[in-house]
C-alpha cells in the first residue's frame, strides 16, 4: 500500500498504459510543461517526449476531433479538457461523432479515446467553471462515463479506461486532486460499471459519486453513534450504471437518499431514483430522496457557492427525513 | 514543370472574378490516354450512380429521406482522390457518393446502404449520409457539416505520429469553411505540420446561401494565409487541373511539408436535395453552369484521339451494367433484422 | 376556430410579434428565401424583409452568440438551429452564456431570446439528424424548456416564448409539421409551465410531450373500450415542469406511464418519474413506468428506427402491465 | 495626416521579426498634455488596482481564487478605450480589470465585487472573471476564451439594425484566436459588415502556451485577409500607438464599412494566475520584455514638458487614495446574504 493523492494516482494510471502501449499518447492544453491545469500529466513530457505529450491550441473542439480520428486508425489517445464546462464546446465532436461512430458505421470503426476532464465546485470558480455536467454525457448511448472519488478508483478505471475500446468521459473532480487515499502497490485495474461499497450499513443507502462520497462518508459517524448504519454505495460508473449493487442495498435498507453535486433537476440522481423507485416498487420504507445542488449557476463566492451545493446540513435532514419513515411506518 | 495555366471564371453569386487555375487546352494533349479513360469512367460513374440513386429514391426504395447527390461536382473527388495512394485517409459529407466511388467503394454494397440492408456497408444504420468503407481509409461520409474535419486531422495526427506515409484528404463544402472547427483543424494541423489536404468544394451554395452572403472574399486560398498553408484554388469543372493541383499538393503533405488547402470551384446541377427546386437560384446561371459539365468539358480537353467516343460509350455500357447489377444486389440483400439496431453501440 | 398545421401555426405566431414588436427578428440557416428546411418561416423574408430575417452562414456557434449579444442590448432575437442535432456547435453560447448572463453578471444583462430548433425522428434521418436533447436544457438553470404537440399550443407558446425575457429553447418536432389541428381565431397565448390534460381518465396517466402525445391519445380510445381509462397529461413545458398537474393526475389514478422519444437512460422522464415517486410515496397502485427510445444511436434505416422508438406496441405493454397492479393490489 | 511609424519587433516566442505600427518619437511631441496626462491616469489606475487586487488576493481577501491581472499591458485597453464614444460597448475577457477600468468602472464596486460583497458590479455572484457594468456598455468579462465574442456580434448586430451609431469592441486573447467561435463571427461580421472591432491582446501567451506553439504565423492581421476585413499590427506597449491605430479601426467600423481587426502586440509580466510561475519562460525573455513597460515607454516617448514628474506624481497619488477608498469601500461592505445566491435565475 502506498497513500497517494488523486492527482498522482492517475499520474501513475498514465505513466503506467503509456510505457506499457506505445499508441497511448496525451493531448490537450498545458499538458506539457505546464503539466496541466491541476498537474495531473506533470513530469510525462520529460518521460515521453513532445510527441507523446502533446500542448494544443485553444480549440476544444479539435482537441476532441484530433484525440477522435487518432482512435479512429490506430491511436490510444487520452485527451484533457481543462474543465467540463469547456466540453460545451466540442459536444458535436463528443455526441454526434464519437460516441455514434461505431454504431452510425455499422461497426467498422471504433474510438478507443479517453476524454479526461474535472468538473465541481470548491474553488470558487464561477458559474463558468464549476458545472458538474456528468448528466449529459449519461444521456448519450456509445459513452461510457467514469467518475471516481477515491485514488485507488481513479487509478484502477484510468487504466481500465484506456484499454476499453470506446469513447470514455473520465471526470475528476478538481476539489479531490490534493486528496489522497491508498493505494495498492502493484498494477491492478478497476472494471468499468461496478459499484462500491464505501462503508458497509443497514438503514439507509446513500448512493453517491465523485467528491459527495466523502460528504456521505463524514456523516455516517454521527449518525452510526446515534444507532443510524449507513451505507455508501459510490457508484463509480456513471454510464453503465451499477443497478444491481444499487437495488441490492436499497432492497436490504429500504430507504435510499442520492447525494450530488449536480443540479437536481435532470441530474443522474433522477435516473438512479427513477430505476431504483421501479425495480424497488412497493419494498421501500421511505420515499427516494435526492440530495443535489440547488438549480442554479454556480455564484463565484465560495461562501454563496457553498449555500447551494450539498452539505452535511442538507444531507442530514434527508437522513433525517427518511429515517422518520421507520418510527411510523415499521 | 507546372503544366497549369489561368483562367478567369465570373463568379455569379460572387460578381466578382475570380483567377483559378485550369489547364490550357495546348498542354493537355501530352495526356495518355489510359489515364483519361480512368477519369472519364470514375467520374461517369459518380454520375450514373447518382441518377441511379435519384430514381430509386423516387420509387420509394431508399430506406431512409436524407440523400444529396452532387451531379455536376464529378471533377472534384474523382480528380483528387487520382492521386491518392492506398495507405490514404479520406472524410467525407453528407454529399458523399462522389467521394466514396472515386476513392473505389463498391457500388453494391453501397446502394445496398441506401436501400437499408444488411449487406450494406453500415448494415443499413447510416444510409447515404453515412456511406463508409474503412477498409480502403474512408473514415466515413458525415451529417454535421464540419463535424468530420475533426477525424481529418486526427487521422492525420496518428499517420504522422505513427510514421505511415499517409496523407488525409478532408472533403467539405463552402458551408463547412464558415463552420468553426475548420479553422480550428487548419491552426493545429499548421502548427502541427500534419499531413492533410483540406479540399474545399465549393459548389456556391450551401443549401439556399449563396457564396456571396456566406463569405466576404472569395478566394478560398487566402484562408492558407492564416495558417501559412499551402493553397491553390482550382476550376473544380476541369478534372485535369483538379487532378494537377491536387497531386502538388498531397505531395507537399506527404513530404512532411505541412497541410495544404485546395480550393475546387463546381457547381451543383441539381437541388440541395430532392425537397429543393432550388428557387433561389437564377435559371440562367443554372444553365450557364450546367453547360460546364466537367464530363464534357474533359472530353474536349483530351480531344477524341485520347478519348473517343467508342471509348466513351464502352465505358457507358460498363457502367450501366456496374448499375444494374448493383441495384439488383440491393433488392435482393435481406433487410437488416430489427435486432440488429440494438448492436453496436459499443464496440 | 380554424384548422393549422403546426409549421403553419409557428408561423403565424413569429408573424404576429414581428408585426407587433419591431425588436423581433428571425436569424438562422435558410430562414430567408428557402423559408426554413421545415418551411416555419416561409413567407416572412418577403413580409419583412432581408434585415429582419436574416439567413445566415453555417456557423451555429455565431447564430446563438449573435442572437444572445443582440438580445442583450435591445433585441428580440427568435434564431433557428435546423437541428437540435447542431445544438451541440452551441452548447458553450447557450449554456455557459446565454443561461448563465443574468444570474452571473448579478442581474445586470438579461437574453431575451427563442432558439427554435425541432428534434425527434420520422424521416429516417439517422443518427445525427433524429436525436431528441431536451433533457440536456432541462439540466440547465436558467433556460426554460418548451416541447409543443398541438398546433394550438405551438402557436400560443411561442407568443409567450418571444415576449419571455429569458433564454427560451423551443423544441419542435420535425415529425408533427404537417399536422393539423384547430387553433383560435384571435390573439393569444399560452403561458410557460402549465401541463395540459389532453384526455381525460381515471385509471392510468400518461405523461408525455412533444410528437409522443399523439401516440399516447391513439392508443386510449382501445383502452377505453376495455374499459381503462387513460388520462394523458401533455407537459408543453419542460422547464419549469408543471409537478402540480402531473401530481393531481397522478394521484387521482394511481398508475404513471411517462412517454418520451429521447432514449430512456438520463431522458426527462427520469425527472418526472423521480419526482413523483417521491411527492406520491406509498399512494400509487403501481411502478412508474418510462416508455423511451432504446439506448442506442438512431438508425438511418426507417425500418430500424421504428423499432428503436416508442411505439403502440411497447405503450401498449406497459399500460398492460399497470393495469395489472390493479388485480393484484386493489 | 497618418502620423504612425513602422517599428520592428523581434517575436522571442515565434523568433521571427514582425512588423509592427508604433509611434515615431518626432511625431509624438505634438502631441497634448492633457491627453498624455490621461492615457497615463488611466494606465496607472489600472496597474495600481492589480497591484492591490493581488496583495488582497495574497491576504484571502478575495472571494473566489479565480483571479488573472494584466499588468504589462495597460497600454491596449487604455489606449483602445480612450478611442470609444459613450453608446459604445465592449465585451472583456478572463483578464477583464483592464478593461474594466479603461472604460470607466468603478472601481469601489469592482474590488466590492472581488471580495463578493452585495455592493459587487454581480452582488458577489461574478467575481473578478465576470466583472461587468452594463450601464457603460459593458457587457461584461467572460470566462470562456472565445465565448464572450458571440456577444459581442450579436451587439453590434443589434447596433447596426438599430441605427445607434455604436461600436462594439471585442478583446480577446492570443488564445481567443485559436477558437472556432472568433472566425465564425469575423466571418459573419464582414458578411453583414457589422460595426466591431476585434482586438486581439497578443501577450504571446495562452497560460503556457507560447505564440509560435499557438500559431503557425505571425501577423494577426493576415487573419483579417480572409474575411476582407481592415486590419492593423500594432506595439502594445506603445499607448499612443495603440491609440491611434483604434482611432482609425474604430471609426472605419463606425462609418458602416464594416468589422476591423487589431492585432496588439504586449507582454503579460506576471504569471497566467497566482499559481503560475511562469517557468515555462526564459527569463531573459522575460527581462527583456519587462524592460519594455507601456507607463515608462509613454513617458519617455512624450517627455517631460508634456507629462512632467509632477503630474506622475499627482496622478500617482490620487490612485493611491483611490485604491484605499475601493478596498475601504470593499472592506465595509456587507456580504451577500446566502440566500441571494437563489436569485436572478431567471429574469
Ligand atoms: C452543422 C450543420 N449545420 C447545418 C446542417 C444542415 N445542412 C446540411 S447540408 C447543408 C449545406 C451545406 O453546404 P456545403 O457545405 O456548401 O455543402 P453542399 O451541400 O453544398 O455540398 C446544410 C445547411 C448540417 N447538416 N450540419
Ligand atoms: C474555452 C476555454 N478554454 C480554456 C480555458 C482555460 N484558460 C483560461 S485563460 C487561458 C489562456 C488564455 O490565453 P489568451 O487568450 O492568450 O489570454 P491571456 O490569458 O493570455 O490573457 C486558458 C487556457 C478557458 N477558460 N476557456
Ligand atoms: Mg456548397
Ligand atoms: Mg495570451
Amino acid at each position: 500500500m502506498t497513500v497517494l493523492a488523486y492527482r498522482d494516482a492517475l499520474r501513475r494510471a498514465l505513466y503506467e498504459e503509456m510505457k506499457q502501449d506505445e499508441r497511448v499518447f496525451i493531448l490537450g492544453e498545458d499538458v506539457g510543461a505546464y503539466g496541466g491545469a491541476y498537474k495531473v500529466t506533470d513530469g510525462l513530457l520529460k518521460e515521453f517526449g513532445e510527441s507523446r505529450v502533446r500542448d494544443t491550441p485553444l480549440s476544444e473542439a479539435i482537441i476532441v476531433g484530433a484525440a477522435m480520428g487518432a482512435a479512429m486508425v490506430g491511436g490510444r489517445p487520452v485527451a484533457e479538457l481543462m474543465y467540463v464546462d469547456f466540453a460545451t464546446l466540442a459536444m458535436d465532436q463528443i455526441v454526434n461523432q464519437a460516441a455514434k461512430i461505431h454504431y452510425m458505421f455499422g461497426g467498422q470503426l471504433s474510438v478507443p479515446m479517453v476524454l479526461r476532464t474535472q468538473q465541481g465546485t470548491g474553488r470558487g470558480a464561477g458559474a463558468q467553471h464549476s458545472q458538474s455536467l456528468e448528466s449529459w454525457f449519461v444521456h448519450i448511448p456509445g459513452l461510457k462515463v467514469v467518475a471516481p472519488y477515491a485514488p485507488r478508483d481513479a487509478y484502477g478505471l484510468l487504466k481500465s479506461s484506456i484499454r476499453d475500446g470506446n469513447p470514455i468521459i473520465f471526470l475528476e473532480h478538481k476539489g479531490l486532486y490534493a486528496v489522497k487515499g491508498e493505494v495498492e502497490d502493484g498494477e491492478f485495474t478497476i472494471p468499468l460499471g461496478v459499484a462500491d461499497i464505501k462503508r458497509a450499513g443497514t438503514d439507509v443507502t446513500i448512493i453517491t459519486y465523485s467528491r459527495m462520497v466523502g460528504l456521505a462518508l463524514d456523516v455516517t459517524e454521527k449518525y452510526a453513534q446515534q444507532g443510524v448504519e449507513i451505507e455508501v454505495v459510490d457508484v463509480r460508473t456513471l454510464k453503465p450504471l451499477d443497478f444491481n449493487t444499487m437495488a441490492e442495498s436499497a432492497g436490504k435498507t429500504g430507504r435510499v437518499i442520492v447525494l450530488h453535486e449536480a443540479v437536481k433537476t435532470g441530474g443522474v440522481g433522477a435516473e438512479i431514483s427513477a430505476e431504483l423507485n421501479t425495480r424497488l416498487f412497493g419494498r421501500l420504507k421511505a420515499p427516494i430522496l435526492r440530495v443535489a445542488a440547488e438549480d442554479v449557476p454556480l455564484p463565484a463566492n465560495l461562501e454563496l457557492e457553498k449555500a447551494v451545493i450539498p452539505g452535511a446540513d442538507k444531507l442530514g435532514a434527508a437522513i433525517d427525513e427518511v429515517m422518520r419513515y421507520q418510527q411510523e411506518k415499521s | 514543370m507546372r503544366r497549369t495555366g489561368v483562367i478567369t471564371v465570373i463568379f455569379y453569386t460572387m460578381r466578382k472574378q475570380t483567377k483559378l487555375i485550369s489547364r490550357e487546352r495546348d498542354l493537355i494533349m501530352t495526356t495518355d490516354s489510359t489515364l483519361a479513360r480512368h477519369l472519364y469512367r470514375e467520374m461517369l460513374l459518380v454520375r450514373r450512380a447518382e441518377e441511379r440513386i435519384l430514381q430509386e429514391l423516387m420509387q420509394g426504395k431508399l430506406a431512409s429521406t436524407m440523400c444529396h447527390v452532387s451531379i455536376g461536382q464529378e471533377a472534384v473527388p474523382v480528380g483528387v482522390c487520382s492521386q491518392m495512394q492506398p495507405q490514404d485517409y479520406l472524410t467525407s459529407t453528407h454529399r458523399g457518393h462522389g467521394h466514396f466511388l472515386a476513392r473505389g467503394g463498391d457500388p453494391k454494397r453501397m446502394m445496398a446502404e441506401l436501400f437499408g440492408k444488411e449487406t450494406g456497408y453500415c448494415k443499413g444504420r447510416g444510409g447515404s449520409m453515412h456511406i463508409t468503407d474503412a477498409a480502403i481509409g474512408h473514415l466515413g461520409a458525415n451529417g454535421i457539416v464540419g463535424g468530420h474535419i475533426g477525424i481529418a486531422a486526427g487521422a492525420a495526427l496518428w499517420s504522422q505520429m505513427s510514421q505511415r506515409n499517409a496523407v488525409t484528404i478532408c472533403f467539405f463544402g463552402d458551408g463547412g469553411l464558415t463552420e468553426g472547427i475548420f479553422h480550428e483543424a487548419a491552426n493545429l494541423a499548421a502548427v502541427w505540420k500534419l499531413p492533410i489536404v483540406f479540399v474545399c468544394e465549393n459548389n456556391q451554395y450551401a443549401m439556399s446561401l449563396p457564396w456571396n452572403k456566406s463569405v466576404a472574399q472569395p478566394h478560398i486560398k487566402t484562408y492558407a494565409d492564416s495558417y501559412n498553408m499551402k493553397a491553390l484554388d482550382v476550376d473544380g469543372q476541369d478534372v485535369l487541373a483538379v487532378r494537377e493541383a491536387a497531386g502538388e499538393l498531397i505531395a507537399h503533405a506527404r513530404s512532411g511539408a505541412g497541410p495544404a488547402l485546395l480550393g475546387a470551384y463546381t457547381y451543383r446541377f441539381l437541388g440541395h436535395s430532392r425537397a429543393d427546386p432550388s428557387k433561389y437560384r437564377d435559371p440562367d446561371e443554372e444553365s450557364r453552369e450546367r453547360a460546364r459539365d466537367p464530363l464534357l468539358i474533359l472530353r474536349a480537353n483530351v480531344g477524341t484521339s485520347i478519348l473517343s467516343d467508342a471509348d466513351a460509350d464502352a465505358i457507358n455500357s460498363e457502367i450501366e451494367t456496374l448499375m444494374d447489377e448493383s441495384v439488383a444486389f440491393a433488392e435482393v440483400s435481406p433487410l437488416a433484422p430489427l435486432t440488429t439496431a440494438l448492436e453496436d453501440v459499443y464496440a
